[in-house]
């Protein structure tokens, strides 16, 4: 893969179902994987979706993971750990839709890992209203 | 006497017990500063790992703690799930092959479970999280030689009693801010109930 | 109503529908409203689903609305301009999904509206994770 | 000779008409700086509105003008949806009840689109939206007693391909930063074919 690789994990499956659908609409060539839900598809995370997301779009070209609630970030550093070569794989503080949304416009135009975290967190200083 | 599998599987079968009286309890605890699972996701891990155990064989305390933490870490759901079992692994690869777990040994394996804690949660003391009730617990458990069981369950009692007075730092309660003082920390009180049990446990052999 | 009224607006139905159900998890008591998608549940928002979903859950207390990308603004100031008091509905400028997390919680301990969007809005500078 | 409400009418069918013929390239567009969807969405809010005007009868271009603004208020989708939904009903609303429209009554009117595009999407000159090509648009229209069609159709043509050149400020390409540079903006494609199809129109009935 020549892009980064984006993982949405959400406690909700429907959440981060609907978002990739958005963010498909973007640049098909970003490759885009969700973990939503507990192992039942029930409201919460599971590391074990997290980590196989993780794998699903893995590239040396990078991974980076955006989340919803502190408890998904738990499962997604737990997963990180369960995965053996974590180099490549970076998890954004950023706001997950928002921060989704740069995220794959910067994959999209070829950006580095480093570029499309930074783009990312760049999204918490984002004004989305100017009044 | 000493600690071996079957107090292992006794502990963790009388905790799913517990877990399962107590479910509205811990639901109710998570309702006022949370989002009201904690007594499901408790109820719900412990029933699959009670499934779990009462087909498995295993053969040391470390092999049936890694387990249980694997069940734990994908059947609790919520935060509490990996924090759990985390706990768990660490304290299953601490133990190694041992058939006889001293309680030194124990307590060592129970240190890594807090590190582990530590690790995956970034909590603090007085963060309001189980946190405070494992911290002083290890503590306690570390620096007496011979353990008074009924001073360590006062001990554990005391203490998630204690989260009451916090503010919460850490995991949903957080966003409550000053609101979150007044209620007992749910995952507190799970670990309360936890260190209990164990506690019961290691009376009975003696420990 | 006793509660801050909750809106949420997303270029995706499926997207709203996963964080309503994440968010009727923490307090019941908060009237929370989706408006997600076109007329046709396709990927973009819709004026009038918002409208109506601001009335949905419309109240003197209060109703605060959340949206994902600035064109789903367009359209929710364009609802705004077509409902006749607008004095008690505001549009928060902070991320969807942790924005409305934190709007729930303030609603649900009775937050005032100006509450109720100073925490939504306040989740630009949360720190979700501490490195 | 004047415009009426079947010159309205008129500018609007021959719209479509271009909508759907240019579907592909303005969604083309949009691919390189946005969701590719500008085509679909203008064709299928242009698609909307010939099947209203091909069964509802108006009787003033203020009335046209309101109705065309709300079905692709509601059928355009994305950011062009409600604005150009609300040009058109700004539109409408400026020229109440005239039943023949003068040239300077139509650029008064326009000019309250214009207003309607600002309020709405809150951008500036040079953010590379349409507004690029609405600001000059008017401008000249008002600036003009006697308007030179083909000068307009120059200008605006102008315009459009100016946008190229800029850093997009608004809308979803100003998540590329300066990488949006190099492509015409969608918006501003749609809106030049706009005032191409509305100076046809005019020169048409000699305004
Ligand atoms: N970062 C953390 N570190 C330690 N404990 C935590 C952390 N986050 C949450 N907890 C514990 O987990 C409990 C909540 O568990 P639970 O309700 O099952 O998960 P969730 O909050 O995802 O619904 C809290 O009461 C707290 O004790
Ligand atoms: N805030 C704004 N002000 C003016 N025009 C805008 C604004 N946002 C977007 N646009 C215009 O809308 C066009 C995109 O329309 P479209 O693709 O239909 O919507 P979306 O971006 O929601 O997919 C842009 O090319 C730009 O000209
Ligand atoms: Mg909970
Ligand atoms: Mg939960
Ligand atoms: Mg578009
Ligand atoms: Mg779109």
């Amino acid at each position: 893969m020549t892009n980064v690789g984006i993982v949405l994990v959400s406690h909700s499956l429907e959440l981060v179902k609907g978002l990739e659908e958005l963010l498909n609409q973007i640049k098909q060539s970003v490759p885009i994987a969700i973990a939503g839900g507990t192992d039942e598809n029930e409201i919460g995370t599971d590391v074990f979706k997290i980590k196989q997301a993780i794998q699903s779009v893995y590239s040396e070209k990078g991974v980076a993971v955006l989340f919803d609630l502190g408890s998904a970030l738990i499962n997604a550093e737990l997963a990180l750990e369960m995965l053996d070569d974590t180099k490549y794989i970076k998890i954004a503080d950023a706001p997950l839709v928002e921060g989704a949304y740069a995220a794959v416009v910067q994959s999209g135009i070829g950006g580095t890992l480093v570029e499309v975290i930074g783009s990312a967190e760049e999204t918490k200083n984002l004004q989305k209203i100017i009044r | 006497m000493a600690f071996t599998v079957d107090e292992a599987k006794l502990w963790l079968i009388n905790l799913n017990k517990i877990y399962q009286q107590e479910k509205m309890y811990l639901s109710e605890l998570d309702q006022a500063i949370g989002d009201g699972d904690h007594g499901i996701n408790m109820a719900r891990g412990f029933n699959e790992l009670n499934k779990k155990l009462e087909t498995a064989e295993y053969h040391t305390t470390a092999d049936l703690f890694k387990d249980a933490g694997m069940v734990l870490l994908s059947k609790v759901g919520g935060a509490s799930g990996p924090l759990y079992g985390t706990a768990f692994i660490k304290a299953g690869g601490a133990l190694k092959d041992k058939e006889e777990v001293t309680k030194e040994e124990l307590a060592a394996a129970l240190f890594e479970s807090l590190e582990g804690l530590k690790l995956r949660g970034k909590a603090r003391l007085e963060d309001k999280t189980m946190l405070d009730v494992w911290i002083p617990a290890i503590e306690f458990l570390q620096n007496h030689p011979k353990v008074d069981w009924d001073e360590f369950k006062k001990l554990v009692k005391e203490k998630m009693e204690g989260t009451k007075k916090l503010e919460a730092k850490k995991g949903r309660a957080s966003y409550l801010g000053i609101r979150s003082v007044g209620h007992i920390d749910p995952g507190a009180a799970s670990s309360y109930l936890l260190f209990v049990e164990l506690a019961r446990v290691c009376e009975g052999v003696g420990l």
